[in-house]
C-alpha cells in the first residue's frame, strides 16, 4: 500500500519534470539560449544575452523568421557555473520540433563539458571568440565552431602587436610579458601559444593567475610592480577586468602597456575605473561598440514595439553587439543549411552542414546590417573557425577608439599546435577523424 | 492495518539484528529495488536521467559520506567537496596512467587516496571541536582548489587546466547511455548503502555516535577518540572520494577544479541537514531535495505560463531556496528522515490510533 | 553482623588502587590538595563531602579525564600518571556519571553495547561486510549485554532512544553501560541523585548485587548519608579539596571534622 | 610562561617570515615596505569584517555565514539609493534598511531557532545568504554600480628620499584603512565603555544571567545584528568604492573566516590582531614565497594566498585550539 503510493508519487514527480517537452509539430526552429544574468559575471552576461535574444526577436519581427521558419527560443540561467550549464544543455537539447539547433555556452568551462556530449547528441556548439583553441580542427571536433577566432589567435595577435610596437618581433628578445589571467580554462587557454612564441622570440613570460571571481589582486599587482614587465596581457572576465585596471592604477603600472583579450575590453570593464583607465587597450574582434543598420532595425522592429529585452540606451555596447553577432552567425548557419535541406525546421546535424559552409562575405554583411561591425567569415569542414582577424581598440576615458591596424594570426605557428592538441584529444577519447573529402563527395 | 509488526517474534539475536527486522519493510524495500532497477529505465527520459537521477545518485553517495562524519561522528566539515575533488583527480590519473585497471578498482583506489587525505585533514579534529573545526575544514577546500589548479601533473599538463575522461568500461560493458549510467550508479549506491548501514550498526558505528553524543563519556568507557574520529574521517572521505570520481567520470565527463568548489560543499551540508543528520535514509531525501528543488523552481514559472526573465526567476528561486532551508530548520530540525519516521509511526498505529 | 556481611568482609582483599598526595588545580583554583586514599579489592568505598568538595574531580583524576599536577596513582601495583581515559578503561576501571553522560541519540541497547566496544576487535572491512568474525562478535556481545539488561530489569526499553527515558531509568542505563565493560573497579558518581525512595532502594540493591555477584570493587560518591552508611565498607570524606576523614562508617560518623563540615553546610 | 609557547612560536615564525625577504636581499627595502603596507591595509578590512563575525558569535552563538551577503546587500543599497540622492542620505537610509533586516532576521530566523545546535544555526544563516543574494539582486539589480567617495585614485609616492624608488601608496586604500581602523576602535570603545556594550558582553558570557538582571535577549540580538549590519555597510561602501558594487563583494567576506578562527570566535582583540597577521601574512607569502614555490614545484602560477591564511590558522589551532585570545574550554563531566 505504502509502497504503491510512494511509487506513484515518484513516477508522478518524474513524469511532471520530464514532460515539459511538449512536442508540437510546428514550423519552428528552436534556439536554446544559455545565459547568465545572475552571479559574479552578471554585469557582462546581461548585455551579451540581451543582444543575443534581441537578434532572434528581430529575425522574427522583421523577416518573419529564417526563410519563413519562425524562431522559438528559451533562456536558461547558467550563472557561469559548469554544472548548471550542463543541466541547461540537457534540459534544452530535446526541445522544439527538431531539437536544439545549436548551443552557444558562453563559458569556456561549459564548452569543455558539453563538447564531449556533442558527439552523441549531434548538436553544433558555437563558441564565437572563446572555447577550446584546438576545436578549430573540424575533423576531430566535429561539432565545435569557434567562429571568428580562438584564444590562440588572440594571443598571437597581441604578440604581433607588441612586436610591431617594439619595431619587430625580434626586438621582443629579453622583454618581459606578464599574463594576468582568470584562473579557469578560459584564462589558461592562451598560455600554450604564448609559451610557443616565447621560445621563438626569446621574451620572458610571467604567469599570474587570478582566482575566481577576481576581486583579490593586490598581491598579483605587487608582483607586477616588483617584476616590472614590459607588457601586461589581461585575460579577465567580469569584475576581474575592472579590478585589474584599478590595481594597475594603484600600483602605477602604465595602462598604455596593458592589452586585454576581446573579453576584457567592454564598457563594464573600464566604467568603474573611468578616466583612470585611459590608455588601456584591448583586442576587438568583429563587433566594436556603436550602432549601424541592424541597430536601427532593432529599435524599429523590436524596441519601439516594447519587445526589447534590455534598455534602449544599452543597444550598441560592446558586449551587446557581440551577442548580436553571435546570434546572427547561428541564424546564418541555419539559413545556409536551408539551401541544402529545404526551408523547414532543421536538426542539429543539418545545421552543422550550414555552419561548415558559412560564407558571410562583405556583401552579405552589408545586407544583414552589420556593415562595419564584423569581418567576413567563411568556414569549411576542416576549418571550423574561419579566418581570425582583429584590431586593437583603446579607451580614451570616455569611449573605445579603434586603432588602424588589422591583425591575423600566424597559421604557420597555430596549425601544428592545433593539429597536435586535437590529436591528443582524439587519442584520449578514442575518436576517429572525419574524412572531409569523402563527406563532401 | 497493513503495517504491523505484531506476531513477528524474533527467536534469536541474529534475526533481531537484521537490517530490516520488520517483514513489511523488507517487502517494501524489495519492491522499491525492483522498481528502481527494472521499471525506472523503461519510462524515464534522458533529461531526467542526466539532470536529476544521475546527480541525485552520486550526491546521495557523497551525502552518506558526509553524514558518516557529521551526522554519526559529530565532526562538522564545510569543506567536503575537497575530498570529492581528490577522488576525482585520483581516479583521472589512475585511469590515465594505468589504463589496464578495471574502473571498479580505480574507484576503490581513488576512494582510498581520498581517505588518506581525509585522515590528514582530520587530524585537527583531535584538538579542535565544533565550529572551529568547521571553519578549519575550509583549509582543505581552498588547498585542494589550489592544488589541482596549479600542479600541472594532476591535470596531465592540460593547457586549459580542464580534464576530460573517456567513457567507462566494465568487463566489456560500455557504460554510455543515460540509462546504463543510471543502472551502474544505482548498483554502486546500493552496495555502498548496505556497507554504510553495516558500519553504523557495528561497533565502529557505536564508537562514532558516542563521540558525537558525549565525547568525554565515550573516552571514559574505553573508546579511543583518535581511532573513532580518524576512521570517521577516513570512511567519510572514502565515500565522498568515490562520489567525486563518479561525479567527474559519469556526470561531468570533463571538469575543472571549480567544479568542486565551496558551493558544492555547502550543498552537501544542506543535504544532510535537510535530509536528517545521522540517517542514511535522510541522505537520500536530502540529496533528492537539493538536486530537484532548484530545477523545479527554475521550471515553475514555465509551467504556470508566467512570462518572467530568467534573471528574476533565478533570483526568486534563490530566495525561495534560502527561505525553505530556514523553514525546514525551524519546522523539523531533525530533517525529512524524522518526518518519515513520524509518518511510519502513525502508520503503525493506523487505523486505531490508541 | 549477619552472615552475609561476614562473608562479604572475608572477601575483601588487598589494595588495588591507591592515590598518594594528589593535587589538582584549574588555573588558580585548587580542586584537590594533597589527597591520599586507597581502595581494596571487592569493597564498597564511598567518597562523601559537601558540594564543591572535589568528589567528582577525584573520580576524574582516577579515570584519566584530569591529570593531577602532583601525586601518584597506583593501580594493581603499577603507577600511572598521564594515562588517557580510554587506557584507564582498558585496564578495567569504568564509571557512571553525575549528570548523565549517556549517548542521547542512541538506543538503550546501543548505549550498553558501546560499553563492550573495548572488547570488540574485528576490523573495519569485516564490519563493513558484516561477515564472519564481525557478525559472530556482534551476537556474542549482544548475549552478554542481554544478561545485563535482564539483571537491571530494563528489558522493555531496549530499542528506545535513551533521551526519551525517565531520569531514573537513564541512571540505570548508565550503570548498565558501565557494567558492560565488566570492570574490576566501578566508579559511581551519585548514582541515586534525584531519585525517589523506591528508585533509590532498587539502585542500592543493584549496587550490592553487582558487588556480590560479580565481585566488582565499587567506589561511590553519594549525598544520601543513610545510603552511604548502609552499604559502604569504608568512607572517605572530602571538604574543599582536602581529606578530612577516612574510615569505616562508624568511625567517620564520630569524626569531629566531618560533623563540622556537614553542620556548616546544609544540615 | 610555558603555556604561551604556541603564541610565542607563531610570533617567532611570523617574524622570521617578515625578516627573511629583506635579509636575503630578495626584495628591495622600498618594495618590501610597500608589500607590508598593502598587507596591513588589507588586514584592517579583514579585522573589520571579522569583528562582525565575532560580535554576532559572542552575543548569539551564531556563526553568521550571511555576513558576506550583508556586505553586498548594504553596498547595493547605498549604490542604488545614491543614484537618487546625496550619498550621505543614501548611507543613512541604507543603515535603516540594515536595522530592519537585523530585526527581521532576529524575528523570523533566530528566535524560532533558539537553543538549536551551532551547525543548524550556521545552516540557517546560509539560508539567509541565499535569500539575501536573490533578494538584493531582485531589488537593486545585478549589474555593476558605483559608489564614489570622491577620493583620488592616483597613487602617491612617499619617502622617495629614504628608499630607492620610493613607496607607492594608494590614497584610496589608505583612507579606507583609516576609516576601518577608526570603526574598529569605536566598536571596541562601544563595548568597553557604554552600558549597552557592557550588557552585550554580559549576554555573551551568560545568557541566563543576563536575562535575570533584566536585559531582554531579543532586544540585544537586534542590536548586535544591527551593529553587524553597520559593519557590513561600512565594509560594503569601502570595498564597493574600490571594486565597484557587484555580486562578488559577497565573497570577499570569506577572507575574514581564517581571521576569526585564528583570533578566537569570541575575541575582539583576536579579530583585530588576527586580521593584521593574516593580511600581512598572505601578501608576504604570495609575493615572496609564491614565486619560489612556482619555481621549485613547477606550478602553473602562484595564488597561495587563497589557502595560506587557512593553513596558517589551522596549524596554529593544532597547538592552541582556542585561538589567539579565545577562552580555554575545560571539559566537565
Amino acid at each position: 500500500m505504502k509502497a504503491k503510493i510512494a511509487m506513484l508519487a515518484v513516477s508522478a514527480a518524474i513524469a511532471a519534470i520530464g514532460s515539459t517537452t511538449v512536442l508540437a509539430q510546428a514550423k519552428e526552429q528552436f534556439f536554446p539560449v544559455l545565459s547568465y544574468r545572475t552571479g559574479a559575471y552578471a554585469p557582462n552576461g546581461i548585455p551579451f544575452a540581451n543582444g543575443y535574444v534581441d537578434y532572434l526577436k528581430l529575425v522574427n519581427a522583421r523577416d518573419g523568421g529564417i526563410d519563413g521558419v519562425k524562431i522559438t527560443f528559451e533562456e536558461c540561467e547558467t550563472g557561469y557555473a559548469t554544472d548548471k550549464g550542463v543541466e541547461c544543455y540537457e534540459r534544452l537539447k530535446g526541445k522544439g520540433p527538431t531539437g536544439a539547433t545549436l548551443f552557444q555556452p558562453l563559458s569556456t568551462g561549459i564548452t569543455f563539458a558539453v563538447t564531449d556530449k556533442s558527439f552523441a547528441d549531434k548538436i553544433p556548439i558555437i563558441t564565437a571568440g572563446y572555447g577550446r583553441a584546438d576545436s578549430v580542427d573540424g575533423t576531430v571536433f566535429g561539432w565545435n565552431f569557434p567562429l571568428g577566432g580562438t584564444y590562440w589567435d588572440a594571443a598571437d595577435m597581441l604578440v604581433q602587436h607588441v612586436g610591431k610596437k617594439e619595431g619587430g618581433l625580434d626586438k621582443l628578445k629579453g622583454k618581459k610579458i606578464a599574463l594576468v589571467y582568470h584562473d579557469s580554462p578560459y584564462g589558461k587557454e592562451p598560455i600554450a601559444l604564448l609559451q610557443e612564441r616565447a621560445k621563438m622570440h626569446g621574451y620572458e613570460l610571467l604567469l599570474l593567475p587570478v582566482t575566481h571571481p577576481g576581486v583579490e589582486q593586490k598581491a598579483t599587482w605587487l608582483q607586477i610592480r616588483q617584476q616590472r614587465p614590459d607588457y601586461v596581457f589581461l585575460w579577465g572576465w567580469g569584475v576581474m577586468n575592472s579590478t585589474s585596471l584599478k590595481e594597475a592604477v594603484a600600483t602605477g603600472y602604465p595602462r598604455e602597456k596593458m592589452y586585454g583579450v576581446w573579453w576584457s575590453g567592454a564598457e563594464p570593464d573600464v566604467a568603474p575605473v573611468g578616466e583612470a583607465a585611459k590608455g588601456y587597450n584591448a583586442l576587438v574582434f568583429l563587433a566594436p561598440a556603436g550602432q549601424g543598420q541592424v541597430h536601427k532595425d532593432m529599435i524599429k522592429y523590436v524596441y519601439d514595439k516594447g519587445q526589447g529585452t534590455g534598455k534602449k540606451e544599452e543597444i550598441g555596447e560592446v558586449l551587446y553587439n557581440r551577442g548580436l553577432v553571435s546570434a546572427m552567425m547561428g541564424v546564418e548557419g541555419v539559413r545556409r543549411a536551408h539551401i541544402k535541406y529545404g526551408k523547414k525546421p532543421l536538426t542539429g546535424e543539418q545545421v552543422r552542414w550550414g555552419l561548415e559552409n558559412l560564407a558571410i562575405d562583405k556583401a552579405a554583411i552589408k545586407k544583414l546590417g552589420f556593415d562595419g561591425f564584423m569581418l567576413p567569415v567563411s568556414t569549411s569542414c576542416v576549418n571550423h573557425s574561419g579566418e581570425s582577424t582583429a584590431s586593437i581598440h583603446t579607451w580614451d576615458g570616455k569611449k573605445w577608439v579603434v586603432g588602424p591596424d588589422h591583425y591575423a594570426s600566424d597559421q604557420q605557428i597555430l596549425k601544428p599546435m592545433i593539429r597536435a592538441s586535437a590529436e591528443k584529444y582524439a587519442t584520449e577519447k578514442k575518436i576517429t577523424r572525419r574524412d572531409c573529402a569523402k563527406e563532401a563527395g | 492495518m497493513f503495517y504491523r509488526e505484531n506476531g513477528q517474534f524474533k527467536s534469536n539475536y541474529a534475526s533481531d539484528q537484521q537490517m530490516l527486522p520488520i517483514l513489511q519493510d523488507r517487502v517494501f524495500m524489495g519492491l522499491l529495488l525492483v522498481f528502481a532497477f527494472g521499471a525506472v529505465p523503461l519510462f524515464v527520459s534522458d533529461y531526467v536521467f542526466l539532470s536529476l537521477l544521475i546527480p541525485f545518485l552520486i550526491l546521495t553517495l557523497a551525502a552518506i559520506g558526509l553524514n558518516i562524519l557529521v551526522g554519526y561522528c559529530g565532526q562538522i566539515s564545510i569543506g567536503h567537496a575537497a575530498f570529492m575533488s581528490v577522488g576525482a583527480y585520483a581516479a583521472y590519473n589512475l585511469a590515465l596512467r594505468l589504463p589496464q585497471l578495471n574502473f571498479l578498482v580505480v574507484l576503490v583506489l581513488a576512494g582510498l587516496i581520498a581517505a588518506a587525505v581525509g585522515i590528514l585533514f582530520g587530524i585537527p579534529s583531535l584538538r579542535i571541536k565544533g565550529l572551529y573545526l568547521a571553519v578549519a575544514t575550509l583549509a582543505a577546500q581552498f588547498f585542494t582548489d589550489w592544488l589541482f589548479a596549479r600542479v600541472k601533473w594532476f591535470t596531465n599538463y592540460s593547457s586549459s587546466g580542464s580534464v576530460s575522461t573517456a567513457p567507462i568500461e566494465l568487463f566489456g560493458w560500455k557504460v554510455d547511455s543515460p540509462a546504463e549510467k543510471y543502472l551502474f550508479l544505482l548498483g554502486v549506491l546500493v552496495v555502498f548503502t548496505v556497507v554504510a548501514k553495516n558500519l553504523v550498526r557495528g561497533h565502529i558505528g557505536r564508537a562514532w555516535m558516542s563521540m558525537r553524543d558525549m565525547d568525554v563519556a565515550a573516552e571514559v568507557i574505553g573508546i579511543r577518540p583518535v581511532y573513532a574520529k580518524l576512521t570517521a574521517f577516513a570512511v567519510s572521505s572514502f565515500y565522498v572520494g568515490v562520489a567525486g570520481a563518479l561525479w567527474g567520470f559519469v556526470y561531468l565527463g570533463a571538469w575543472e577544479p571549480l567544479a568542486f568548489n565551496l558551493s558544492l560543499s555547502l550543498n552537501l551540508l544542506f543535504m544532510i541537514i535537510i535530509g536528517g543528520m545521522g540517517s542514511l535514509l535522510g541522505s537520500y531525501f536530502g540529496a533528492a531535495f537539493i538536486v530537484a528543488l532548484p530545477i523545479l523552481l527554475d521550471q515553475v514559472p514555465n509551467w504556470l505560463g508566467v512570462e518572467m526573465s530568467t534573471a528574476l526567476a533565478s533570483h526568486l528561486a534563490s530566495m525561495i531556496f534560502g527561505s525553505l532551508i530556514v523553514f525546514f530548520l525551524i519546522v523539523e530540525p531533525h530533517g525529512l528522515a524524522r518526518l518519515w519516521a513520524i509518518g511510519k509511526e502513525k502508520l503503525r498505529l493506523w487505523p486505531f490510533p490508541h | 553482623m549477619n552472615e552475609k556481611a561476614i562473608e562479604h568482609a572475608h572477601r575483601i582483599g588487598g589494595v588495588v588502587l591507591a592515590l598518594e598526595g594528589v593535587s589538582l588545580a584549574f588555573g588558580g583554583v585548587k580542586a584537590l590538595s594533597d589527597v591520599s586514599f586507597d581502595v581494596r579489592e571487592h569493597e564498597v568505598r564511598a567518597i562523601i563531602g559537601p558540594n564543591g568538595a572535589g568528589k567528582s574531580s577525584m573520580l576524574n583524576v582516577i579515570n584519566g579525564v584530569y591529570h593531577p599536577q602532583q601525586g601518584t596513582i597506583r593501580y594493581l601495583g603499577r603507577e600511572y600518571h598521564d594515562m588517557d581515559p580510554h587506557e584507564v578503561a582498558m585496564s578495567g576501571i569504568s564509571r557512571t556519571f553525575q549528570n548523565l553522560a549517556l549517548f542521547k541519540g542512541m538506543s538503550v541497547l546501543d548505549n550498553i553495547m558501546s560499553g563492550r566496544n573495548l572488547k570488540m576487535h574485528s576490523n573495519i572491512l569485516l564490519q563493513a561486510l558484516r561477515i564472519g568474525p564481525a557478525l559472530r562478535e556482534e551476537i556474542e556481545h549482544r548475549e552478554v549485554v542481554e544478561g545485563i539488561i535482564d539483571f537491571l530489569e530494563i528489558q522493555a526499553y531496549r530499542k528506545t532512544q535513551v533521551g526519551r527515558l525517565p531520569y531514573g531509568l537513564q541512571k540505570r542505563v548508565d550503570l548498565a553501560r558501565a557494567l558492560a565493560m565488566e570492570p574490576r573497579i566501578l566508579l559511581l558518581d551519585e548514582p541515586m541523585a534525584g531519585m525517589n525512595m523506591e528508585e533509590k532502594q532498587d539502585m542500592c540493591r543493584f549496587i550490592l548485587d553487582v558487588n556480590d555477584e560479580f565481585g566488582t570493587t565499587i567506589v561511590l560518591i553519594e549525598h544520601d548519608m543513610s545510603v552511604v552508611m548502609d552499604i559502604s565498607d569504608r568512607v572517605l570524606v572530602l571538604d574543599y579539596g582536602k581529606k578530612i576523614g577516612d574510615g569505616t562508617p562508624d568511625e567517620v560518623r564520630a569524626n569531629q571534622a566531618v560533623i563540622e563540615a556537614y553542620l556548616g553546610v546544609s544540615h | 610562561m610555558s603555556k604561551h609557547w604556541p603564541v610565542l612560536t607563531l610570533g617567532a615564525v611570523l617574524l622570521v617570515g617578515l625578516v627573511l625577504p629583506i635579509a636575503t636581499g630578495a626584495s628591495p627595502p622600498g618594495f618590501y615596505v610597500e608589500v607590508l603596507l598593502g598587507g596591513l591595509m588589507a588586514g584592517v578590512l579583514y579585522s573589520l569584517v571579522a569583528l562582525g563575525f565575532a560580535l554576532i558569535f559572542k552575543a548569539s552563538g551564531v556563526f553568521n555565514f550571511a555576513q558576506g551577503s550583508m556586505v553586498l546587500f548594504a553596498a547595493l543599497a547605498v549604490a542604488r539609493l545614491g543614484e537618487q540622492m546625496p550619498l550621505w542620505v543614501a548611507m543613512l537610509l541604507a543603515m535603516v534598511i540594515m536595522v530592519a533586516l537585523a530585526w527581521l532576521i532576529e524575528r523570523l530566523v533566530l528566535r524560532p531557532l533558539v537553543n538549536q545546535e551551532g551547525v543548524a544555526l550556521l545552516m540557517a544563516t546560509l539560508g539567509v545568504t541565499y535569500f539575501l543574494d536573490g533578494f538584493g539582486q531582485t531589488l537593486w539589480g545585478s549589474g555593476i554600480y558605483k559608489i564614489d567617495l570622491g577620493i583620488a585614485k592616483e597613487p602617491v609616492m612617499i619617502l622617495d628620499q629614504v628608499f630607492q624608488g620610493g613607496i607607492l601608496v594608494n590614497k584610496e586604500d589608505f583612507v579606507a584603512a583609516l576609516v576601518a581602523a577608526g570603526l574598529v576602535a569605536s566598536l571596541v570603545l562601544f563595548f568597553q565603555k557604554t552600558s549597552t556594550g557592557r550588557a552585550l558582553r554580559a549576554v555573551a558570557d551568560d545568557h541566563q544571567a543576563a536575562q535575570s538582571i533584566g536585559i531582554p535577549l531579543n532586544y540585544i540580538w537586534v542590536i548586535v545584528w544591527s551593529v553587524a549590519g553597520f559593519v557590513a555597510l561600512v565594509a560594503g561602501v569601502i570595498w564597493g568604492s574600490q571594486l565597484g558594487v557587484q555580486f562578488s563583494l559577497s565573497q570577499v567576506a570569506l577572507k575574514a573566516l581564517p581571521v576569526v578562527i585564528l583570533g578566537g570566535f569570541t575575541s575582539i582583540a583576536g579579530a583585530i590582531v588576527g586580521g593584521l597577521i593574516i593580511g600581512v601574512g598572505e601578501k608576504m607569502a604570495e609575493v615572496f614565497l609564491g614565486p619560489v614555490m612556482v619555481k621549485v614545484f613547477d606550478l602553473a602560477g602562484g595564488g597561495i594566498e587563497n589557502w595560506f591564511a587557512y593553513v596558517l590558522a589551522l596549524l596554529f589551532l593544532l597547538v592552541r585550539p582556542e585561538g589567539l585570545f579565545g577562552e580555554k574550554n575545560i571539559d566537565r563531566v
